[in-house]
């Protein structure tokens, strides 16, 4: 309101008082809320650890955002948000695993084949990334230092369901602006092990078995079909390698790389980095995962 | 088929009376070694099939060990870089160092992102020397997601020159000759010649390449010049040797 | 969210029947490329000015523009000066809306003011006015609302000539020579012939007449100019702005001409 | 939302489609058979537009019946999926065309060896070991590559199919109720029930 | 394009040519199958590759294979590469307003008789020609290629060097692209013998 | 579809038509054909007529071609979508090869310009060809532009496409009338090299063509100002770089020669040695 009044009250007095922040000719002041130097914040949290979004001045500011980032629908824009993934996690009786691929696409255009989509939100929390690669990584950072906080706090670790309640609620809070993440929030606290799959919708599961992303459902294909709650510890591990295989081979948007997580009652362990394409022909433990090599 | 009726307005998502957005073509594109890093940029500035100028720097130094350079829409990079160096300073007037690579990193990062509404149109990328020494490379997508890698282009060429980096940076798909391996880190040298051999093929095939390309490369704290020696025209832009040094090596490319 | 999986990753548009029973992933695609469309034929500007050249020479720098505001295709104002001093050492030129032009010519003079207010020994140079207009004009355009401008700002201080352009987006550039508006497409060669690279030999006379060449050739393509322009010169004497010059025009040929086809006579 | 698998194995393919017949948000018939035996070592599932599926079906039906009554054999897999590519190919570009995706199952007696074929609503088309049309491909394509065996028996082909069905079942939103499921090697053509 | 993805590229080495595609044939994002070839002998050293929709370039191999068939009946005589560009380019252009999905490439040698001069010659969908003297690209990794081309080639490679050339730049193009890959076929083509490789590409 | 008949009446087929529509109405866009950005003028001088073009073709923002030929018969050069240009005034020119066989005599540049724009206007701007056409006849020099909805220019200088702004500028300030044959040619590629430098769809290498009553010299790559530096280092591959699953090799028999078992044995090369070559 204030900007509206000034900008139609504006007369040539005003506009001496030069760099005012309300004045339409210059800029936004930011040095106002977040002053300089060790105070200065970071980034766009301020010094009450809040982030702060600037939000165009249109009508329609999710439209105007899918005009110019959805490159489903307009194959021509050009800010191309990064997206694609598979990604996965199952409890059973020996933990959690992970496994992921590492690919990320803009367009057709692969951008990435080297993506961390496991974000290490402390040492026993693991979380995953589909979707927006950047929505992921801000926000799943910005709940490791909030779970940080808790444990100041509180003395004791945040429960895995505490903190995806408290990512739930976060990104529930700018729904319908055009946020996208679905990820599964991994751990092991004094329930034991567990998954909750959390999406910018404000969806937030419980469950044992998830894969998200573009190529989850060739996950599920592979995954469903091996997955027993006695699994040992190496076959609960190759069950997770072959379906992110599997899903890297059948989805263009996903591949590259595995990364294989285990998360156990002493906090999640990070298993290896598997190239997909040397599973196909090679396999992890001397058979090929391809089709057309096994069957040679 | 489908049961639903879409109108027309949800068909088109229209919010024409002004696009804040234009593109200014080029390329950028970095390369880490063991000991140094190398980022490079195209000097051309265009719009639609005008050339506004021939000289036009996309890569700017931020510290002694750190070069950021930005690619997209030219007003967007140029401010996204003036609030960075603004950041950078008020760090350095805090803590009377210059903020570590990573934390540039992490910082870019949450700039990028304060902007995910009405996004920063601008691909960054972070090179330098990292504090224990080692070149590094950091990417970043235009909200803030971000990664550390040993090579990246970005820019309208990207897809013409990534492809061919991962051939001979990363020796992708090239089994090596038996008995022997492909080194992980490329000598200096070699990397130059790369990154110019990738604009000069990039110039060829994409018309908004071109005109000039300018390397930026940081040694890292006591590393000689060995490598740069061979090629003219190499600048230092820091004023002695102790520490990180950072130079810079400016080639015309073709102007058509 | 989307939750076709190949979605992944864009901004959410429920209006959109995602579990469509047809194999073949449809959503709504724009139909228009929303960069190439351009920003020129939005939110008109409505009284404007076109083409400004500029150059850097020996001496300093030299600007030329019509005196033509245009309303549509009406010649609507035939004496408006789009050269504008600001301070001892900087003209700025303007094309695009002229409304909005005035109102940073106000923006500037309050600048100047409130700087010789200061009374500290400094005054704005070009390249201190180019650094406020360019937070100006982003400013503006960060905030749809924009000043419908694209600027030359040229001058020469303490020895060094300056010349940049910043339009309605905030993009701004150096380079030694300049033109807006159509003078992008039809002075820039020839403007780019004679001086870059050899910005420090043309001489004011080889700048002028070049600057008239290309006045003259824009007259003759741009309908939207008029054989009536001025030039400024910056130079370390100060700002000099000349009125009311005009080209010789050649129109002789046209008589030989006879239609457009198969017509002789 | 119908789905459809075919796999090979040793001397055989298997075909499975299921028989929900569903219009809007209403299953209209449980029993539906998408299945049409198409020769005496031929057969063909099909699945896409509600009407043009069993139109096409049945006008390919009657004329590679014709074919047969004019040359005293039936075409084999190969020039029977040719066939009826192109069908599909020109339909494509008429006024009307049928949107219809096809797999074709054969036994060819010449080389003794079955044969699948997949092929979409475009006329492209593709021979594979094994091969799904509809959403149920996003949760089976994987599962095959996991599990399928070209030199298996009928009843580890069976075996296969049975965890693909599952496996639908168990993640696609819309249930799908009972599968057909017909097999066709070197004795001809048969139902099998699960 | 993109709806079934693939990509092809040609070179011309010293008294050579090769043409190189990937294999897979997708629907969008999903891949169908890992073994579909885009490049078919037209005689026995001309190759015609044809990326785009796969039911197109089905449709198209029997239309040129009929094609080029009635013109040695009638002329009596193997087409030369010159001749089938040409060919082509007609027959694309026939469609100028319903043009098939498809972007050719011609790589071949011209007849012994007239010495064996390396051919290429690639068009676009409505059958533009481009004749190079170096490498010609189509598909959807059609940038990419040509980067990675524009790198690597050099001229007079021999036989083997071109095809390491070749290999390279096709494998690093398309593992940069997400429609394309999947595996790939190398054909290189000499005076007196055809090399098909079938390479090992990344699979994902 | 007619396809078996290969003898079936000439002109466009739209029987892909109905399909296309489909597939974009389902998500498949009809991909872009090559355009030609382009830099193509045309100038009258003293004898006759001097047309000029750059050599670039894109395919977006891609160069497709670094070294084509616009200038596609020697009185025409095309810009706009490169299919139609060439396919254009190839027509044109057959029809207009036989009109002369039916008249006996040389066809006059306005016949060809009429074909042209009547050909053009018949399809609504739908063939997106520009053309500069130029040539010497019996009535003298003529220069003509035609754009695709057909409607046609005379001149004595023109310039088409994207870099017809920027060559424009160099003919307003440096044309005169009665040009000798080297002045008109300097003229010309300065025009297109200001087209190169100033326009991003042109590029590349000046084509020039001199039409006089008594011939037409086809001046191809007249200047080349865009030669690529050479690289840096070499990218030769160690053999044996890339591996391979399979391989097939089919050899032909090259050279084929009978030794006779008694009588002189003529040796030539036998197909064996042939083979060795691997």
């Amino acid at each position: 309101m204030n900007t509206l009044v000034s900008r139609f009250t504006s007369s040539s007095s005003t506009e001496l008082k030069a760099l005012d922040s309300r004045d339409p000719d210059y800029g936004e002041n930011e040095a106002s809320d977040i002053t300089w130097g060790s105070l200065g914040g970071f980034g766009n949290l301020g010094l009450n650890g809040i982030p702060s979004f600037n939000i165009p001045t249109v009508p329609d500011p999710t439209a105007f955002l899918r005009l110019h980032t959805d490159d489903a629908a307009d194959s021509s824009c050009r800010i191309k948000i990064q997206h694609g993934t598979t990604t996965l996690a199952f409890r059973f009786q020996g933990g959690v695993i992970v496994a992921v691929d590492s690919r990320a696409t803009a367009g057709s255009y692969i951008a990435s084949g080297t993506v961390k989509k496991v974000i290490e939100i402390n040492p026993h929390l693991l979380g995953t990334m589909a979707g927006g690669a950047a929505d992921c990584q801000f926000w799943e950072t910005y709940l490791g230092s909030q779970c940080r906080i808790y444990e100041l706090r509180n003395r004791e670790r945040i429960s895995v369901a505490a903190a995806s309640k408290y990512l739930s609620n976060l990104v529930y809070s700018y729904k319908g602006m055009g946020l996208s993440m679905g990820t599964m929030i991994c751990g092991w606290d004094k329930t034991g092990p567990a998954i909750f799959y959390v999406d910018s919708d404000g969806t937030r599961l419980k469950g044992d078995v998830f894969s998200v992303g573009s190529g989850s459902t060739f996950a599920y294909g592979v995954l469903d079909q091996g997955y027993r709650w006695d699994l040992t510890d190496e076959e609960a591990q190759e069950l997770g390698r072959r379906s992110i295989y599997a899903a890297g081979h059948r989805d263009a948007f996903s591949g590259n790389t595995c990364n294989l997580y285990h998360v156990k009652e002493d906090g999640w362990k990070f298993i290896g980095n598997y190239d997909i394409t040397k599973l196909h022909y090679e396999g992890s433990q001397g058979a090929a995962y391809g089709y057309d090599q096994r069957t040679q | 088929m489908s049961h639903y009726t879409r109108t027309q307005s949800q068909q088109h998502p229209t919010q024409r009376q002004f696009n804040p957005y234009t593109e200014n073509g080029g390329t950028i594109l970095a390369i880490a070694g063991a000991d140094f890093s190398v980022i490079a940029g195209d000097t051309r500035q265009s719009e639609g099939y005008s050339i506004q100028t021939r000289y036009a720097p996309k890569v700017f130094k931020l510290t002694d060990k750190a070069v950021l350079a930005v690619n997209g829409f030219a007003a967007d990079g140029n401010m996204f870089v003036k609030k960075v160096k603004q950041r950078l300073e008020w760090y350095r007037h805090a803590h009377s160092k210059d903020m570590p690579l990573r934390s540039i990193a992490r910082l870019i990062q949450t700039m990028l992102y304060a902007q995910r509404f009405f996004p920063y149109y601008v691909y960054n990328i972070l090179g330098g020397i990292e504090e224990d020494g080692t070149g590094a490379v950091y990417s970043f997508d235009p909200v803030g997601s971000y990664e550390r890698e040993a090579c990246r282009a970005a820019g309208s060429a990207q897809s013409l020159v990534q492809p061919f980096l991962d051939n001979q940076i990363y020796f992708k798909n090239q089994t090596p000759v038996l008995g022997t391996s492909h080194p992980t880190h490329l000598p200096l040298r070699h990397v130059v010649q790369l990154v110019i051999d990738s604009f000069t093929s990039a110039t060829e095939r994409h018309i908004e390449v071109g005109d000039g390309v300018e390397l930026y490369i940081i040694l890292a704290r006591g590393r000689g010049t060995q490598g740069l020696d061979s090629f003219k025209d190499v600048q230092e832009l820091t004023p002695h040797a102790e520490g990180e040094r950072l130079f810079v090596l400016r080639r015309e490319l073709k102007k058509d | 969210m989307d939750h076709f999986p190949t979605n992944w990753g864009k901004p959410r548009d429920e209006a959109v029947d995602v579990y469509s029973t047809y194999p073949l992933h449809s959503r709504p695609r724009n139909q228009v490329d929303t960069f190439a469309e351009g920003v020129q034929h939005t939110q008109q500007p409505i009284v404007t000015g076109t083409s400004v050249l500029a150059i850097k020479y020996k001496d300093g720098v030299m600007m030329a523009a019509d005196t033509l505001a245009s309303y549509g295709s009406l010649a609507r104002f035939k004496d408006i000066s789009r050269l504008h001093p600001v301070g001892d050492y900087t003209v700025i030129g303007a094309g695009g809306d002229m409304s909005d032009f005035q109102h940073i010519q106000g923006i500037l003079d309050d600048l100047i003011v409130e700087e010789f207010n200061e009374a500290d020994g400094n005054a704005l140079g070009p390249s201190e006015i180019f650094e406020v207009m360019s937070q100006v004009m982003y400013a503006r355009r960060s905030k749809f609302n924009p000043l419908w401008n694209s600027l030359l700002i040229g001058g020469f201080k303490d020895g060094k000539s300056f010349l940049a352009y910043v339009d309605l987006l905030g993009t701004t550039y150096q380079s030694p020579s300049i033109a807006t508006g159509y003078g992008a497409y039809i002075a820039i060669p020839l403007l780019r012939k004679v001086v870059d690279g050899r910005e420090k030999d043309v001489t004011e006379e080889q700048a002028r007449h070049i600057l008239e060449e290309c006045m003259k050739v824009l007259y003759y393509r741009d309908a939207r100019s008029l054989n009536k322009y001025q030039i400024a010169k910056i130079t370390k004497d100060g700002i000099e702005i000349t009125d009311g010059l005009s080209s010789k025009t050649e129109w002789a040929f046209a008589e030989s001409i006879r239609g457009y086809g198969a017509q002789n006579q | 939302m119908e789905c459809q698998f075919g796999l090979s194995g040793n001397g055989y393919v298997l075909l499975a489609a299921s028989t929900t017949a569903v219009r809007s948000i209403v299953k209209m018939k449980h029993d539906q058979d998408n299945i049409k035996v198409l020769g005496p070592q031929l057969i063909m599932s099909y699945s896409g537009e509600p009407g043009d599926t069993i139109q096409f079906a049945e006008y390919i039906e009657r004329n590679i019946r014709l074919y047969q009554i004019r040359n005293f054999h039936a075409l084999r897999p190969s020039s029977a999926a040719s066939w009826l590519r192109r069908q599909l190919a020109d339909s494509l570009r008429s006024r009307n065309p049928y949107a219809v995706n096809i797999l074709l199952g054969g036994y060819d007696n010449a080389t003794s060896k079955p044969h699948l074929y997949w092929m979409d609503y475009l006329g492209t088309l593709t021979n594979q070991p094994y091969a799904a049309q509809g959403y149920g491909s996003y949760f089976v394509l994987s599962l095959l590559d996991r599990y399928h065996n070209p030199e298996a028996s009928l009843e580890e082909g069976l075996e296969t199919l049975r965890r693909c069905i599952d496996e639908v079942e168990k993640r696609l939103v819309v249930s799908q109720g009972k599968y057909i499921v017909k097999v066709v090697d070197k004795d001809g053509v048969r139902v099998i029930e699960l | 394009m993109q709806y079934n993805g693939g990509s092809i590229v040609a070179m011309v080495g010293k008294n050579c040519v090769a043409i190189a595609s990937d294999l897979r044939l997708g629907n969008q994002a999903l891949t169908i199958a890992t073994d579909f070839e885009k490049v078919f002998p037209i005689t026995d050293r001309i190759y015609l590759g044809m990326a785009g929709l796969a039911t197109d370039v089905l449709t198209l191999r029997e239309r040129f294979r009929f094609r080029v068939n009635m013109y040695s009946i009638k002329e009596e005589r193997e087409i030369e590469p010159k001749t089938l560009a040409q060919l082509v380019s007609s027959t694309l252009y026939e469609r100028r307003f319903g043009p098939y999905f498809i972007e050719p490439i011609i790589a071949g040698l011209t007849d012994s008789s007239k010495g064996s001069q390396p051919f290429i010659a690639s068009a676009d969908l409505i059958g533009c020609l481009n004749f190079a003297k170096d490498f010609v690209v189509v598909g959807t990794a059609e940038d990419k290629l040509l980067g990675v081309a524009e790198g690597l080639w050099e001229p007079d490679l021999e036989p083997e060097d071109l095809f390491e050339t070749i290999s390279q730049t096709l494998l690093n193009a398309v593992d940069r692209d997400a429609f394309s890959g999947w595996g790939a076929v190398v054909h290189v083509i000499t005076p007196d013998k055809v090399i098909t490789r079938t390479l090992k590409g990344r699979m994902d | 579809m007619d396809s078996s008949n290969i003898y079936k009446k000439s002109g466009f087929d739209f029987s892909n038509q109905i399909r296309n529509n489909f597939l974009a109405a389902k998500g498949v866009p009809v991909p872009k054909a090559t355009s030609t950005g382009t830099t193509i003028v045309g100038c009258l001088f003293k004898d006759g007529i001097v047309l000029g073009a750059d050599t670039r073709a894109t395919a977006g923002e891609i160069i497709a071609d670094k070294n084509c030929e616009k200038v596609v018969n020697p009185s025409c050069c095309g810009a706009g979508t490169a299919a139609d240009t060439e396919f254009t005034t190839a027509l044109i020119s057959s029809n207009l090869e036989l009109h002369s066989l039916s008249t006996g005599r040389k066809p006059r540049v306005v016949t060809a310009m009429t074909m042209l724009k009547q050909m053009l206007f018949q399809y609504q701007g739908h063939i997106g060809a520009a053309l500069v056409l130029g040539g010497v006849d019996v009535t003298g020099p003529h220069l003509f532009t035609i754009h695709p909805h057909g409607s046609t220019d005379k001149l004595p200088y023109v310039t088409m496409g994207s870099g017809s702004l920027a060559a424009m500028a160099v003919f307003e300030a440096g044309w005169k009338a009665g040009m000798e044959r080297q002045e008109a040619i300097d003229l010309v590629s300065a025009a297109i090299s200001a087209g190169i430098f100033n326009d991003l769809g042109s590029g590349s290498n000046v084509d020039v063509c001199v039409i006089t009553k008594e011939r037409t010299d086809m001046l191809r790559n007249y200047i080349k100002p865009n030669e690529r530096v050479t690289k840096e280092r070499h990218y030769k591959f160690t053999r044996g770089t890339t591996a391979y699953q399979s391989e097939n090799i089919r050899k032909y028999i090259v050279d084929e020669s009978i030794t006779y078992l008694t009588g002189s044995a003529t040796t030539a090369t036998t197909a064996e040695e042939a083979m060795d070559v691997s």
